[in-house]
């Protein structure tokens, strides 16, 4: 009997090129039965990554994925979304891929708003460049570049997430593959650009914030209202432990709704082609 | 007078910019054929602006040096100084009051006709620029009524009482000027013709927009930047009309990437940029010809390095088009000489982008994109292809075929996935390190380029195939040496309005010419350097060069003053 | 006898670009204004600026300056401060420059939290480029580009600072010179980043954010305080009334004064050179 | 055998790295000259990685195909089916059980030796990567006093523990393999040499970062990206020794702009990335040539485009490194052909940027950076010179000079203001737009090109001036061509060190040599078309390409055999 994936979004076996024991295991178990559930057609389901130890996720589902540059996941995500807003977008890459690199892109994909969901594997460092410093390392992080230790201040995505007003943000360890999941699930819901930074133990580079560190240093937010902005914030600020859970959710227009082209015709670009005539017609109009 | 050359300066901030966009429209409408180009500064107010404006009895104008009527907006003797070595004692300064002209202008007569006079008589001194456009109308004897239902449509969106005193403004100049033709010192005798009326007045900026939407265009990603933002902004105001997703990035970088992920979900996208936004975009363009996608990159150049000279001309980034971006990959790059080619190549970007998998530059300049004419007609596609096609369960992107074209799938349509690596890959696209399959995929990619080089446009012959001089040039020179020729029967023009694939020049061209001269607006001879490596040229007959790079395009004079010498220099030799 | 300028920094006469009746001109006079009365040797201070109307500033100044790319100021500022930190370092930009372009640059600049000024003209626009929609341009605002009004989501740079523990976030109106010169003043006195924005109606492309609106829009903070980082974050939530003054500040330290360079010796780089003797040695020990 | 090339290959995770570290500095202390090369994939853990480690009693090796010995410290067969076209029937397999060899290395004997037992007998399966060294150090017989010292060092900031297993994981290596060396097919007859103790082992990106060290360089600003990350890595431990600031940026944007604000603080700043990192720097790359500050660019190649093949090696950034940038400015482009190379190239590059105030690249590639060997002497600079001055108060940035060069000034030493504008600009730096000036800043600009030209490298002969065979390189090939030739008495190499400004080939060689052949790691032939544009080569004599691009360096095997059939076709012809 030929071997059957178990989960839709599993392809025939893949060599995985990731360490064993590294947090991305669970993190793809936790994101495939999140699609599974939620019905995901594969077919009309795209991927999007840059370039990172994270970044190769796409790699191992079955689905569409575009694993474009390091840093550039979120441009080329948002441009598929307003190409064809049929279509669910996923983001998936690591925190230095996304905060470091993709600095810029992060802060006004979320002003954008697209309805994507924005998975960052947070495993406070460079994985695939064999362990530097990224923007979440911890202060005094040490690596064979920062062989003084880290000086700057950790980036804080959540609470940066909450300034830029996202529309979603939430925070996830792969420790709990059913939390995740769940937050997973409903990050894709959303409707919006969900930001999902999710604590990831690297078990080749970071020897600080391992399973156990993630572990002992992080807590389910309970009783916490996520549609007030200035709770959202104050919680974001809190370390050791750290809060999980959606921090922040409002209500946003996106941009592809927001596009004239949308507005009464849902139909993707790629089904609509220009009139030659039209066009002849209005240069002859306007250009006489 | 056949061709009557006005150029009206100012600063920025005293309504230069409606005096371009009216003249023109009227002069046209009118039946005069009608070229116009702007000078302008990096600055909002203040400064030396100016605008020019060709009229004539032919089609087909470019950038004339010398000037016949020089309207001063300002009393400030900076605009005359600066336009000083272009006038004449053929030419003539029409000001509103007499103001000490620098001496180098002393040899044109200054003419002061009441130009503020007649604007606060018209409601405000702001008017000044449109009394400018009434007296220029006047002297050209343009039709009353055609102008006057020009003004009021340009001036339509605006609130009643401004209407209403630009037209008056207008009719008060166009009637001094009548008034007193008598004193101008210049017979202009040019005779309207009926044809020109139906021609298209475009700018090169609107030439790319209108040439991008017949090429199918319906996303456009980009970030402001000098010249090219004409190309975004009139793609945006054409939104209004067609289905065009406009999206200001954040940056370059995301701007072509966004342009990556709409052409991957089956849009047609285009970014438009200049060298410092372009030079953002290149790992990206690296990415095209890792995943195969199509891209159309409108490069409108302006002189460099760094900032450099935001508002000017020049065409030094032709190395820098052909070879950036790490790796390699097949590119084409077109070139349009003037505002006919702007629209056919821009649409032609798209045909052959989506054909061949490629990232295709559209390399233009200040000149081209900030000059205006009318057009008798514009090269449609036949069509517009998509090459897409739906996938099968067992698609594969990257599927090694003889030409080297794999199908293009679409994420959406079909049973099959579509996965695009930037590592190197399988026909999957899934991620390997394999030697032997990773020469093959360079040799794929590599393939294409010999595919698309079939489909290369030939360098245009401008003249004789006998010719005893010849002039080699790229890009937005054509019109300006093409004019200078018409004098020169000795010498033809062989024009590249596309440099990569690059096809050598036909060697019985360069066989017959006793010397070859290479017209380029840039200091190290980019052309020059490409017809060596390219066609070994430069070995056997020196090639000549003529290089400019002082911010101001070729004009039709220098060219021909230069290429005058170079005949007379043989004659001798 | 000779023109003298009355302002130390005032070079002498120069061609100033900007449109009369700009912000940028009253901006220019509270910055001169606060150099002075701080003394600040003009050939001890460097301004840094990237391109646009606002980055033409150090142009008409009289001191050091690096007026680089677009975007591109706040590294450039940094590294001359890390390599020789008895200068006094302040960036200069528009709004799109600083937030748009360069805007991951921002995000890193304040974790590393050098010991610099930033000055943001704010004009919510795109001035030098001739009227596209900036960052912080309104929801809705309509330009050549923005035919149908922006969709995105004004970026907030004062809370997007406090989001990233920058430790000084300020807000200033070019209406009132004396209190924009004393905010600069704060800022240039602080040890370390020092955010502050500053609105700056433009005339010729802003017929929304006019000074009449800001006038209208803007109120001075008061029993603020300044060092509790969720109160900071409320305030900069605030929108019309916008809260003017200083809305954070925080002690961090600066990167150059973690620099083991500099930790027992401040020389600047330029007066100190390597030893190729010692550097000899050095290989002859560790690479035989 | 007076030249015994070993290969241990893998998994990524099972230590490979430490053989890569210990053996050759083992080898090396115990008078063999060594040269080694790491293959990896671009993954932490799994895949199939293998490094190659030749000892020779001659100094001064390179690449070699043909395996003698390989060692495999796993039993998954896909090691030794990656490697198989490298082993002959003069090859030996050592494994550690008798698994299953792919067909392809069935001609090659299989030894079984109980690695594993041995190293679980020191205290834990994970020691057979020591163990292996210490076999291959008993079969070359190297000193055992000298390698328990290495050993000890090597693994001196361990837990006593470690330290100690690995030191008897090494000794039970090393006498079984004394003890079983008659069972060895391979006779290894190498003989220590005195004199090599004394020689440094250098990798070469710890040949730049030494080199960046002579040259005074003091600000290192950079984003990690292989396989360039081994300079700043390499940097930041000398950071511990030398007044070095190390910033990693958050992209390569901040790093280059970084160095740039270094460099006008007075600071020697350079970074390090490759062609997806370079790719980001391009547009400062013409803001240093627009406000003339000297910059350092170390450009490590891999295979593009795009991601490409990360942990791989390619040429193929030759062209982008030369014409990246919008607009135009001199640049330096300086390729290390080897490890000594790599160090003089790189201080000679901060006295090159530093003294002509241009942006120097210098264009390594993974092959060079990865590999390990052991050289005589270092070429150091005389001294480390500072070209900036102190100012007076009418200090202009860029006085117009007749050289083009303009005194240097930094803010902060002396009374004059150091003013830099991207826009173009006037003598003190600030923004114009006159076109006259224009025209004067691009020639002094350019001059300078002109100067720098004077003290560039000509390319180096290697061989016979009169060879009938000329090869041209630049990069890292020099050292595997150079030995390929030993062999070819009629073939020459002329090696290019400097590719900008570029020296022509003496016209000389070029018109004794019967064949003219030029070896790059590329696809398309980069250097070739240089050569055509630069010397107009190829229209008399073709230009015959020997080219690679699948990711794997130019083995002395390969080339030999590609020239000798160069050599014989000729013969026949
Ligand atoms: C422009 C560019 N710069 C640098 C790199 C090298 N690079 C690849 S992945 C990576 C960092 C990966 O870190 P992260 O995004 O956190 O992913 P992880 O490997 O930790 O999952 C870097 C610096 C690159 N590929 N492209
Ligand atoms: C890489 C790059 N992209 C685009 C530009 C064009 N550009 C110059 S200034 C500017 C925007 C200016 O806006 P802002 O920073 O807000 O300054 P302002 O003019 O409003 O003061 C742009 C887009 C450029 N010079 N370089
Ligand atoms: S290096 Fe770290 S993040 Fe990457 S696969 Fe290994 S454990 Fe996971
Ligand atoms: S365009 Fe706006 S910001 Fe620029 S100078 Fe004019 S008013 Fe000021
Ligand atoms: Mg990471
Ligand atoms: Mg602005």
């Amino acid at each position: 009997m030929p071997e059957r994936a178990e989960n839709l979004f599993d392809p025939r076996p893949v060599d995985i090129a990731w360490c064993p024991g590294c947090g991305n295991f669970s993190l793809r178990s936790a994101l495939m039965a999140a699609l599974s559930e939620l019905q995901v057609d594969p077919l009309k389901l795209v991927l999007v990554s840059g370039i990172g130890q994270a970044a190769k996720a796409p790699q191992y589902l079955r689905c569409h994925y575009f694993n474009g540059l390091h840093g550039r996941s979120l441009p080329v995500a948002t441009a598929i979304k307003m190409a064809n807003p049929a279509l669910t977008v996923i983001v998936e890459s690591g925190d230095g891929c996304i905060y470091g690199e993709g600095g810029n892109h992060f802060l006004h994909a979320i002003r954008r708003n697209p309805d994507i969901t924005v998975i960052v594997h947070n495993n406070m460092v460079y994985g695939l460049t064999k362990g530097q410093a990224s923007p979440t390392s911890g202060l005094g992080f040490r690596t064979p570049v920062q062989v003084w230790g880290s000086p700057l201040e950790p980036f804080n995505p959540i609470a940066t997430a909450v300034a830029l007003n996202a529309s979603f943000v939430a925070r996830a360890f792969t420790g709990d593959i059913e939390q995740t999941k769940e937050i997973i699930k409903q990050a894709i819901k959303h409707r919006g650009l969900a930001v999902v930074d999710i604590f990831q133990p690297c078990v080749s580079f970071n020897k600080i914030n391992t399973f156990q560190w993630f572990k002992e240093n992080t807590y389910y937010l309970e009783n916490h209202e996520p549609r007030d902005r200035n709770q959202a914030f104050q919680k974001a600020l809190e370390e050791k432990p750290f809060p999980l859970g959606v921090f922040y959710q409002a209500s946003r227009p996106t941009i592809e709704e927001q596009q004239p082209v949308y507005r009464h015709d849902s139909t993707p670009l790629f089904r609509r082609r220009l009139s030659l005539e039209k066009l002849a017609q209005f240069i002859a109009e306007t250009k006489t | 007078m056949k061709d009557f050359c006005v150029v009206v300066a100012g600063e920025a901030g005293q309504g230069i910019q409606t005096v371009e966009n009216l003249l023109p429209l009227i002069l046209k409408r009118s039946g005069f054929h009608v070229f116009s180009y702007k000078e302008y500064m990096s600055r909002v107010r203040g400064g030396s602006n100016s605008t020019l404006i060709r009229v004539s009895e032919e089609p087909g104008s470019a950038f004339r040096r010398s000037i016949d009527l020089l309207v001063l907006l300002s009393d400030d003797i900076k605009h005359a100084e600066r336009l000083a070595s272009r006038l004449s004692n053929q030419s003539v300064i029409l000001a509103n009051e007499a103001i000490p002209l620098p001496e180098a202008c002393c040899q044109a007569p200054l003419l002061t006709w009441p130009i503020n006079h007649l604007a606060i008589k018209a409601g405000h001194k702001i008017y000044a620029n449109t009394v400018a456009c009434g007296i220029i109308c006047g002297l050209v004897g343009v039709n009353l009524p055609v102008s006057r239902q020009v003004v009021e449509e340009y001036f339509a969106s605006k609130e009643e009482k401004i209407r209403r005193q630009n037209s008056l403004a207008f009719e008060l100049g166009y009637q001094y000027a009548e008034q007193n033709k008598q004193l101008f010192p210049l017979r202009i005798a040019l005779s309207p013709k009926e044809d020109v009326k139906a021609r298209f007045l475009l700018s090169g900026a609107e030439a790319v927009a209108l040439g991008a939407l017949a090429g199918g265009c319906n996303f456009v990603s980009s970030y402001p930047m000098s010249p090219s933002t004409g190309v975004l902004v009139s793609l945006a105001s054409y939104s209004r009309h067609f289905d065009l997703v406009v999206e200001q990035a954040e940056d370059e970088i995301s701007a072509v990437n966004m342009a990556l992920g709409a052409w991957y979900a089956g849009a047609r996208a285009m970014v438009t940029t200049s060298g410092g936004g372009f030079a953002l975009m290149v790992e990206a363009l690296s990415l095209a010809g890792m995943i195969e996608s199509p891209l159309v990159v409108h490069l409108g150049q302006r002189p460099g390095p760094a900032t450099g000279l935001p508002t000017r001309t020049e065409q030094a980034d032709l190395f820098f088009s052909l070879y950036s971006g790490h790796g390699e990959f097949p590119r084409v790059i077109l070139a349009p000489g003037n505002i006919e080619q702007a629209f056919y190549l821009t649409h032609r970007a798209f045909y052959l982008a989506d054909k061949y998998q490629v990232p295709v530059i559209i390399l233009t300049d200040q000149y081209l994109l900030d000059s205006l004419k009318d057009v008798a007609a514009l090269e449609f596609p036949e069509k517009i292809e998509d090459f897409f096609a739906p996938t099968e369960a067992d698609y594969l992107r990257y599927k090694i075929t003889p030409s080297g074209l794999s199908p293009r799938g679409i994420p959406g349509l079909g049973r099959g996935f579509v996965c695009l690596d930037s590592d190197e890959h399988d026909e999957s696209g899934r991620i390997i390190e394999d030697p032997l399959l990773r020469e093959k995929m360079v040799q794929k990619r590599l393939a294409k380029g010999k595919l698309v080089k079939k489909e290369a446009l030939p360098p245009e012959l401008i003249g004789r195939d006998d010719a005893r001089f010849l002039v080699l040039s790229f890009g937005s020179t054509r019109d300006v040496i093409g004019e200078a020729l018409t004098d020169l029967p000795s010498v033809a023009l062989l024009h590249y309005a596309q440099l990569a694939p690059f096809l050598p020049p036909p060697w019985q061209l360069l066989s017959r010419a006793r010397r070859i001269i290479v017209i380029e607006g840039n200091a190290t001879g980019q052309l020059r350097q490409l017809l060596r490596a390219e066609a070994g040229l430069g070995s056997a007959i020196p090639l000549i060069p003529l290089n400019k790079y002082d911010g101001l395009p070729f004009s039709v004079e220098e060219v021909r003053e230069a290429l005058k010498k170079i005949i007379e220099e043989e004659s001798h030799a």
